[in-house]
């Protein structure tokens, strides 16, 4: 096993204390869930779109540190993005925890997630709040869970 | 509190290994028990010498392959004190001895207006087949309630005595709680059932391999268990049924070996067990659970339950003065089985789960299948830590110490 | 004549041994065949360094369990080439796999005027689920009849297709009958289903280790085997399903680790194959056939097939010469797998069974789960010698010397 | 293994070459039908009851040579038997076939089947058409079958 430091990095660490943009969005437009059935992780994206950009964006659930920060970066990074945009930087962010690779300039704080990609069981636990999200981009009530997708 | 055998550890080929650099600390044994050494032997012994199919052979090896099948059926009637071996059905676990009752006997007795009762505090192989049994039949599946606010209280019997009304047909509940640890006083569930003609089903998943259990001073009609969580392999198991109940039963699945008359237009069924035991059986695994009965009882089950509690003890009163630290089920010093699941504020239980492993402790965290009794106490899932015949004090303490780690390192 | 593999049977310990003070001969590959020590090393290895429940588990143990537990699956997956590994469900074998379909396709799709088709020559696991699934919903159960007196002619595809109307939801067939011999046609078969929109299911348990096997360019929908006929343990098995099929298809038993969410009202299933493996899975048992698959494709399937099919030609030719042999399914020379089912006219199977027991040839005597095919023939039992990638020519001699030794003695 | 010599003695050769008392019984007013699913073997025992006795008795059915032998056998010696004797009878023949213990003077013939106690797997072949005989007496139509007999 890798040090646990490289999972629990200081930025994980930090966002996993004091989560950003967490609770309730009152002026969502749209709402989406997801679930990990293996672990009972849970996590709710409220998501307000102004025309094709995403005006702000909250979450709320319950897991580990890992899906925790994870979901807290996921809003940081999604603000102000379009669909399309969206689905490129979740496309680094599965490369990053599946691969540990960290080669796009633009994944800035997301490089924390990189050691996930030592412990293959937390995979879904950092992409979690991102399918979410995803999900109700694409207006998908449907509850994501972790386990239809191959990571 | 080391365990009363001398050199039981050395039974058990897979504790001596090192996990993370560190020597394994095994305390999952909710999940799994570990096997020892005689159990595997009885594998590698019937694959090397006597494997055939049983039943329909004639030749040497089928004879033994038979006599060794039947053997290990008649030593687990005896393990459990069943009147006889027929009353002992082979299956792959407690969630398939479940499913075979709740669809064989649901099938047949329940209809809309009926009553299947069962706990708050069940494990989700003793509760959703229950739904889908209700689903079908259009009967009623109700709870009784757990007490107190971390589930210390157990079952509220006076809920219970109300519950129980005719209109009860069947009552299904768990003999230990995989997530509480507590032991629920099966004798007198099924005394109160049967006093109004309700039949019993006992989960004894987390019992058969603890504590001495015998299902006729219990008095249950039905009562189903797992191989693997008493020492033996996975993929076997058991459904104990009372034989007039079983007689009266049809079969959940059928095939070969299950049937006495076979036309292209029906078929005829033998009786139990054969009847509910289509197909080649686990003929292995079975035998190797005979073997585990012989494991446990040359321990001797009511001094595996006297280390168990003994473990328990001390880890409630170690881990009670952790900062921060909620733990459901039976309070320190009342009575509960050998294991212990408890919550931390700001650490999550996957978290501890992993950190304990880089100290080479193996805990379980999550919701333990018990989903409906996690938000029941508003938590989305805990961490258990659960001891079996080998565990030592020694052990504790490492788990106590990877704990206090935890906490500063969160806390930090 | 001998395995084209030098010293292969020294893989099979229990080859090594005498019976009644002879060389075992074992003939009754069709029950079950016998271990290779690579699978049996399988089971023994996983017990002493991995034993952990699986899936809901983060400890090191857990993750190197599920991560052999899923690698089996692929494994197998990639064994019979099917699309995804979601496709696999293990099951105890054969029989459990086809009630699986029977039940949970059965109920959702078969009506009253349905038809659904078998045929005549189905071992009893592939024959009772589908008059059950018919009594169940009201279908009707048919027949497509096999040709000549001794059954040599095979399916009537004539018949076939006069029965494939599509009024037909399901056609199920064995790929290779175990009594017969006979190997169908299975890609033409499902090619002829499809046409009118049935589901296929074959009962593969005599042909997954003898032949190769490709589901998807068999075409089939659903496909049905055993372990412990192809070199694995006893207890495990897998219903191959394709995916989209699966994906509708409701959970047939319901449980621990199948569920997404449950609540004390209802639940929610995970797809395919989670949903249809309830409860704690058969994991030691799934990892060994893995290694039974690895064992099997380093040998070569069609060189498994190709000594197969010369040792019964060989035994063919021999058993013909007997006095009062009666041979049953395709005629010396024409196409078979590798077991031959005949019967005398004055000795009954179980005696020659006996007889050939005390000159340590183990056979095989009875009905073989067949008996309408028995009834239709106008035999009540035959005796079959079932051979695998391990059996010599000098074996066949020693069956044939016994089975003269037994003519003479009945006819004494 | 014993020899099989004691298994198939001559009596029991002879028996299964000739079975005596084989074929329906035109005057028969009992019957019942054995099964022994495990094998196959099935037998149906036809029987003439004159006021309490057997007056005449015959059997038909398939099976190894030790069950139709054994079935034979039974025909010779329950004929002009009341229902008590043919128990006692039966006792014997049960006593023998399980333990070997030939040590009853009345067994004549039957002691034959004394070799089967070596090969437990036969016990129910050679008990088959006795099961059928006394439920024949007894007037019960019900099929015996040998898996609900502790034999
Ligand atoms: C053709 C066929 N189908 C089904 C089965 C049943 O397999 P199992 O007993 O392993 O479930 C067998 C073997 O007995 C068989 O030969
Ligand atoms: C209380 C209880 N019931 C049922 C089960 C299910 O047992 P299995 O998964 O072996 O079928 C378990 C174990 O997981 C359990 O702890």
């Amino acid at each position: 096993m890798q040090d646990l430091t490289d999972l629990y990095q200081s930025v994980i660490l930090d966002h996993n204390r004091r989560p950003r943009n967490r609770g309730k969005l009152p002026t969502a437009n749209r709402v989406a869930h997801g679930d990990n059935p293996s672990c009972g992780d849970q996590c709710t994206v409220y998501l307000r779109l102004d025309g094709d950009r995403i005006g702000d964006i909250s979450f709320e659930g319950s897991g580990c540190a890992i899906s925790q920060a994870s979901a807290s970066l996921m809003t940081l990074n999604l603000k102000g993005k379009t669909a399309p945009e969206a689905e490129t930087i979740y496309a680094g962010v599965h490369e990053l925890v599946t691969t540990g690779k960290v080669d796009e300039d633009n994944l800035s704080d997301l490089a924390a997630l990189a050691g996930v990609h030592q412990f293959p069981a937390r995979i879904k636990c950092a992409t979690l709040g991102w399918h979410a999200a995803l999900n109700a981009l694409k207006g998908d009530p449907i509850t994501a869970t972790t386990e239809t997708h191959k990571d | 509190m080391n365990p009363p055998w001398p050199n039981v550890r050395a039974d058990f080929p897979v504790l001596h290994q090192q996990v993370n650099g560190k020597p394994l600390v095994y305390l999952d044994n909710g999940a799994t028990s570990q096997k020892p050494r005689s159990v595997i032997d009885a594998l590698v012994r019937y694959y090397e010498r006597d494997n055939s199919n049983v039943h329909r052979g004639l030749h040497t090896l089928s004879m033994r392959a038979t006599d060794a099948y039947e053997g290990a059926r008649t030593r687990i009637a005896n393990f459990i004190n069943a009147a006889d071996p027929a009353e002992i059905i082979f299956t792959r676990g407690t969630t398939e001895s479940i499913n075979l009752v709740a669809r064989s006997w649901g099938h047949a007795h329940l209809k809309p207006g009926d009553v299947v009762l069962t706990t708050e505090f069940e494990h989700h192989s003793n509760l959703v087949p229950w739904q889908q049994a209700a689903k079908a039949s259009g009967a009623t599946l109700k709870y009784v309630p757990l007490l107190g606010a971390d589930g210390e209280g157990g079952l509220d019997l006076a809920a219970l005595d109300k519950l129980l009304t005719p209109q009860v047909k069947l009552f299904a509940f768990t003999h230990i709680s995989n997530t509480l640890g507590t032991i629920n006083p099966v004798a007198e569930l099924c005394r109160k059932a049967r006093a109004v003609g309700a039949v019993t089903v006992i989960d004894a998943a987390q019992s058969i391999g603890h504590i001495p259990l015998d299902v006729r001073q219990i008095g249950c009609d039905f009562l189903a268990f797992s191989g693997h969580k008493m020492c033996g392999p996975t993929g076997i198991g058991v459904l104990y049924g009372r034989r007039d109940l079983l007689d009266q039963l049809a079969p959940d699945e059928t095939g070969g070996g299950m049937v006495v008359n076979v036309s292209y237009e029906q078929a005829t069924w033998k009786p139990s067990p054969e009847r509910f035991e289509a197909g080649t059986p686990n003929v292995a695994d079975a035998i190797a659970l005979g073997a585990a009965c012989n494991y446990l009882d040359a321990l001797g089950r009511d001094q595996i339950a006297a280390h168990d509690t003994a473990l328990v003890k001390v880890a409630m009163e170690k881990l009670s003065a952790l900062p921060g630290i909620r733990i459901i089920g039976p309070r320190v010093g009342a009575e509960r089985s050998g294991l212990v699941s408890f919550a931390f504020a700001n650490v999550h239980a996957h978290d501890v789960v992993t950190f304990a492993d880089e100290d080479g402790v193996a805990l379980r965290g999550g919701h333990h299948c018990n989903q409906p009794l996690m938000r029941k106490l508003g938590l989305t899932s805990t961490t258990r830590a659960s001891f079996y015949l080998y565990n030592t004090e020694e052990e504790i303490d490492r788990l106590v110490a990877s704990l206090q780690r935890i906490q500063k390192f969160f806390a930090g």
